[in-house]
């Protein structure tokens, strides 16, 4: 594994290479970059199969990290190709050439994230859901219990508690909160 | 006989038919759930669901043919039940002969087809798709089993020289081995194998499969429509098996007769399809253009020459 | 030959092509094509979805899969649970075979958090178990169901039986029928009952029956391979081209199997190889299927004939309500019924996790295989083409 | 949360879903649900808004039941011969099987599935309900003649359950449709299911399965409660 990634990149930008198996590797590289090393590990490297592609929002830093996971048959590894893109006006690159089941991906991503991906096709249709008006429902910020109270109706009578806190005061109800544990509450 | 009376013994015939059609049918439902290890529907579920539906409160409406599709099902059983003898008394003008006559086999081959043509013009006033290709499936699968039935019909006709169910019948009878059966071996086969197709059980009910197209004709039906269609369908099954019991197995005695020899008639379509699954419909049509259709002409040729 | 002296093989040259392709807008108003829906309310449709179909007389010319009614956000829901919440949350994902979905997201936390060397013996052998119970369970009611979709419902009503069985064994394993929540971090929630093995072997042996049974009832059946016969081929080319994995895969002749190529559990310990055929229609993948019916069989007689009788089930965890896992992320698969079903783990160092992505077959063979594979096909033929894909809704929508 | 409060709530919300349905009225109709006119098949020029059929704004007619002996009577034929509609809506479906086979077998109490909303008078809404099933489930309880009943299953239906937070599913199914029988548990067991059916017969031997003339008279609340979460309400060509 360690081979293939020397030799990536060289002719790659691999800002970073994580080997979290044996058979197990997460590359990053740039944005523009990315699908053509997609393109190099199905066309070269004998990583044909598409196993999935991912988003994670990454709302600190202000960037949403897209993931390539790519398997090949033949020595039964994994590569997952990340790569960072601006939460504002998010957009990427097309891959719906490369395998035929990329363009579902990228319509969910477009419809979760709000990520665009220009020449996609039927990337603007409602995937999962229907008539959404809100902003996409899979960034961090938005928040689906606020929304859920506001929108449907709670049946009165239903409470919601923090486990922690309620389990201490059933289990030990005279014990006194120290501070090392208000620590681990928060 | 006045005609009082026979108008009398003719409804009477349809009230047992109509019951015995429905007591097949639960009877039926719960041999298919013994053979899969259930209990099956109690065996007077039929006339609850009857109950049912009449009770049903909501009547919709798509306009007028939409009322006439189930009363032309209705009507092509009863038309079917009228110009039947059911039972053989010897006589001509039996006690329940209907009002038999000379012809009247063509009479019941025209019946046969008036049900599903009604259901056809009800259908499609339903406006749904699925109806729309329900009511196409069966006509197509209904032209591919009329004619080997015809052919078979035909020969049988040749054979005795006669167009009257009655007289066919007269003809078989004083044992088994006058049964068309067994001196018309080929127009008997050909019936056989096309009564799969005309009592519409698996592999040949594409028609109404519910996996496939929901339900096909009937599935903009409901309350009194549907349970004249059910009672209807009770009828067209009983009248078909009586039909066949007429035309190759000799006709019936007896009411104990008849109800024994349906039952088999029935029993034969059923069998075959507990075990096999449908026929797609151009497969179908195939099916019966291929051995029953050569057995028809076999059938036809041996008796004209 | 009779069929073409008969004319039952239409031209098709004098038809209107059949080149719709996605994206191609047809002109209903030609009225040469019909649009129908199936599903989301009908019973020839797999779970809870729909298919928009173009149709020409019989003839499907264009799909398109319509999903979403199933959408339950879990992975958003599971970003706002702490890790061992997101358990009871996580198996609902897909009903057919709950079990995936617990090893899966157990494994992932494991991995994340160090803790995969540390799960015991026994617990791995207990895994095993109930992931091949699931698996027996879910071909139970699959492969008579292949034959249900042709209207061969009989198979169906003593498969669905037997299920029943296994479904009584899992509640003596576990305590729940559907749901079991029996793989938790760090290892299993339980020990075999006592007479357990005994009990399965006595259901093993009806089903051992039933496999003999189905398989006069359906794979000796003359309309069964008429109609399942050449019907949506799947070429070996296929394969990497839309992400095929698992049956569906093997059905055409190409080995995909996790268990093989990516060992997990004591996989390696097993003696068996998973069955393929060459044809790739759905013939082929319900005889693949019936096959891995009898090679699950196998695999649990050895599982419970090689597992040890007493061992450590559980490994020491930290308190689960204070759980904290540092930043990393991982990707875990496994073989499921439907084939490779995999789970991606994002955490950062706080006690809940950043992103869950759960990876169904159902998502590609659903979406982008099925809509290609129902262009040319008979309406009568869309439910079995749907059923031999092993589509299973609740897994693309989540 | 106290009732009252609930109320408020409720009635805060009604407001705003004023403006919502207005809202949604104007984002979500496709170039081909426009108000416009067409050329009928036999030649007539005829107007059609099928935005304002998609919305079912007609209220439903309340049917008196009949009086005294007839409707027990009929009341005990529609108890035992229920026809039930084969549309799974959620996982809860996977229990549907068990019950049409040897174990379960729910055909010796006289419960049928109908493929069909047409045939079918009891619905059972299997599980969790997404919004977008919600408007399915509306529009297909709204085929089914009267007398209907729905059992709803599982905890999801009674107060969202497991997904109580969720942005997709509803809450309170009583809230959009009335419902008949809740059966709880998450899933419920096929013998559980079975002593829904039981309980809806005794129901409806009672003379209390009249729901679907509740809905007919709370009509304008029902549907500001399902105008309020459904934005889009174009609906898909014929059927679905």
């Amino acid at each position: 594994m360690k081979e293939l990634i020397n030799k990536l990149s060289k002719d790659f930008n691999i800002t970073d290479a994580v080997y979290q198996r044996p058979s197990l590797t997460f590359v990053t590289v740039p944005k523009g970059v990315a699908i053509s090393l997609v393109t190099d590990l199905r066309d070269y490297e004998g990583y044909s199969h598409f196993v999935m592609m991912s988003c994670v929002d990454w709302i600190e830093e202000g960037k949403f990290q897209l993931l390539y996971l790519l398997h090949n048959p033949e020595t039964k590894t994994d590569i997952g190709v990340k790569t960072f893109i601006d939460r504002e006006n998010a957009e990427m690159a097309s891959a719906h050439h490369l395998w035929k089941q990329v363009w579902t991906y990228q319509r969910e991503l477009k419809e979760a994230f709000g990520i665009d991906f220009p020449g996609s096709p039927r990337v603007d249709e409602d995937f999962v859901v229907e008539g959404w008006v809100e902003m996409p429902h899979m960034r961090r910020d938005f928040d689906t219990k606020e929304y859920s109270e506001n929108t449907y109706f709670p049946r009165p009578g239903r409470e919601t508690n923090d486990p922690a806190t309620y389990m201490r005061k059933k289990l030990y109800p005279n014990e006194p909160i120290t501070a090392k544990k208000q620590d681990n509450d928060k | 006989m006045t005609i009082y009376a026979k108008l009398g013994y003719t409804l009477l015939g349809l009230f047992i038919v109509l019951n015995w059609g429905f007591l097949m049918g639960a009877t039926f439902r719960k041999i298919g759930a013994r053979l899969a290890g259930r209990y099956g529907i109690p065996f007077y579920q039929p006339w609850l669901n009857l109950l049912k539906n009449i009770s049903i409160r909501t009547t919709i409406t798509h306009g007028i043919m939409y009322y006439i599709g189930p009363v032309f099902r209705l009507t092509g059983g009863v038309g079917l039940f009228l110009f039947m003898p059911m039972v053989f008394t010897g006589s001509p003008n039996g006690l329940w002969t209907n009002f038999s006559f000379e012809g009247d086999l063509i009479l019941i081959l025209y019946f046969q087809v008036f049900g599903m043509l009604g259901m056809a013009l009800g259908a499609g006033q339903g406006g749904h798709p699925y109806s729309a290709m329900g009511i196409a499936r069966g006509l197509a699968q209904h032209a591919a089993v009329e004619l080997p039935l015809t052919l078979a019909f035909l020969s049988i006709a040749i054979q005795f020289d006669t167009f009257s169910v009655y007289k066919i019948v007269e003809a078989q009878q004083g044992g088994f081995e006058n049964w068309i059966l067994f001196t018309n071996p080929f127009a008997a086969a050909t019936i056989i194998l096309a009564m799969l197709g005309a009592m519409g059980h698996s592999p040949f009910n594409l028609v109404k499969a519910p996996n496939e197209i929901l339900i096909g004709p009937a599935t903009e039906f409901e309350g009194t429509y549907l349970g004249f269609m059910q009672s209807a369908g009770s009828i067209l099954h009983v009248m078909e098996a009586v039909l066949f019991m007429n035309l190759v197995f000799g006709g019936a005695n007896s009411w104990i007769e008849l109800i024994v020899k349906t039952f088999l008639i029935y029993f034969w379509s059923v069998f075959v399809g507990m075990v096999f699954p449908r026929f797609k419909i151009e497969q179908s049509v195939t099916w019966f253009f291929k051995v029953p259709l050569l057995l028809g002409f076999l059938a036809i040729i041996i008796y004209s020459l | 030959m009779i069929n073409k002296f008969l004319g039952f093989e239409p031209d098709k040259e004098k038809l209107p092509s059949l080149t719709a392709k996605i994206g191609d807008d047809i002109d209903l108003s030609s009225h040469k094509y019909q649009k129908i829906w199936l599903g989301p309310n009908h019973p020839g449709v797999t779970g809870n979805m729909s298919v928009e179909l173009w149709v020409q007389g019989n003839t499907v010319v264009k799909a398109k899969t319509h999903v979403g009614y199933l959408h339950r956000g879990f992975e958003k829901l599971i970003e706002r649970r702490l890790f061992v919440q997101g358990f009871p949350t996580s198996i609902r994902m897909c009903v057919a075979e709950p079990d995936t979905n617990e090893y899966l997201i157990a494994t992932c936390t494991e991995q994340l958090s160090g803790y995969d060397k540390a799960v015991p013996e026994m617990a791995k052998w207990l895994r095993m178990l109930s992931l091949e119970m699931a698996r027996l369970q879910g071909l139970l009611r699959g492969v008579p169901g292949q034959g249900g979709t042709f209207a061969l419902g009989l198979g169906v009503q003593w498969g669905v039986y037997l299920r029943d069985l296994i479904l009584d064994r899992f509640e003596e394993l576990t305590g729940a029928r559907v749901y079991h929540m029996y793989i938790i971090p760090g290892g299993v929630r339980g020990l075999l009952p006592d007479g357990f093995k005994e009990r399965m072997e006595d259901n093993l042996r009806d089903i051992d029956d039933f496999i003999i049974r189905i398989r006069r009832l359906m794979f000796h059946n003359s309309v069964f391979k008429k109609r399942a016969k050449g019907l949506a081929i799947v070429t070996p080319e296929m394969v990497d081209k839309y992400g095929i994995v698992g049956t569906t895969a093997r059905g055409c002749g190409v080995k995909r199997d996790v268990r093989k190529d990516d060992p997990y559990l004591h996989y390696e310990q097993l003696d068996f190889d998973p069955p393929t055929d060459t044809d790739g229609d759905v013939y082929a993948r319900t005889w693949v299927r019936w096959q891995e019916l009898i090679q699950t069989v196998d695999l649990i007689r050895q599982i419970m004939a090689k597992m040890p009788d007493k061992g450590d089930i559980k490994t020491p965890m930290p308190n689960v309500l204070h759980w904290k896992i540092p930043k990393g992320e991982t990707y875990v698969r496994l073989e499921s019924g439907r084939g490779e079903y995999g789970m991606y783990y994002v955490t950062d160092g706080s006690d809940k996790p950043r992103r869950v992505n759960l990876r169904g077959p159902s998502y590609t063979h659903a979406i982008a295989l099925l809509e290609d594979l129902l262009v040319g096909a008979d309406v009568a033929d869309v439910h079995g083409i749907m059923v031999s894909l092993q589509t299973c809704p609740p897994e693309i929508e989540r | 949360m106290s009732e009252k409060d609930m109320n408020d709530k409720v009635n805060e919300m009604l407001q705003r879903s004023e403006t919502n349905v207005k809202k949604a009225e104007k984002t979500f109709i496709h170039p081909e649900d426009e108000e416009r006119e067409v050329v009928a098949p036999d030649g007539s020029i005829i107007k059609i808004n099928p935005i304002y059929d998609y919305f079912s704004n007609e209220k439903p007619t309340e049917e008196k039941p009949c009086s005294g002996v007839i409707e027990k009577f009929l009341n005990w034929a529609r108890a035992e011969s229920i026809w039930v509609l084969g549309f799974g809506t959620g996982c809860g479906s996977i229990e549907i099987p068990p019950l049409v086979t040897p174990r379960f077998d729910m055909f010796r109490f006289g419960v049928q599935m109908r493929p069909t909303p047409r045939q079918s008078n009891a619905f059972i809404i299997s599980g969790y309900l997404s919004v977008k099933t919600l408007k399915r489930v509306i529009r297909t309880y709204e085929q089914m003649p009267s007398p209907k009943y729905i059992l709803a299953l599982g905890s999801c239906t009674i107060n969202g359950g497991m997904y109580y937070d969720s942005y997709s599913t509803i809450n309170r199914l009583d809230k959009y449709i009335p419902v008949d029988v809740y059966i709880a548990g998450c899933m419920p067991r096929p013998e559980a299911l079975l002593a829904g059916f039981m309980k809806l017969k005794e129901l409806i031997k009672e003379g209390k399965g009249e729901k679907a003339n509740e809905y007919a008279r709370n009509f304008d609340e029902y549907k500001a409660n399902q105008k309020k979460i459904i934005k889009d309400w174009n609906m898909p060509d014929y059927n679905w």
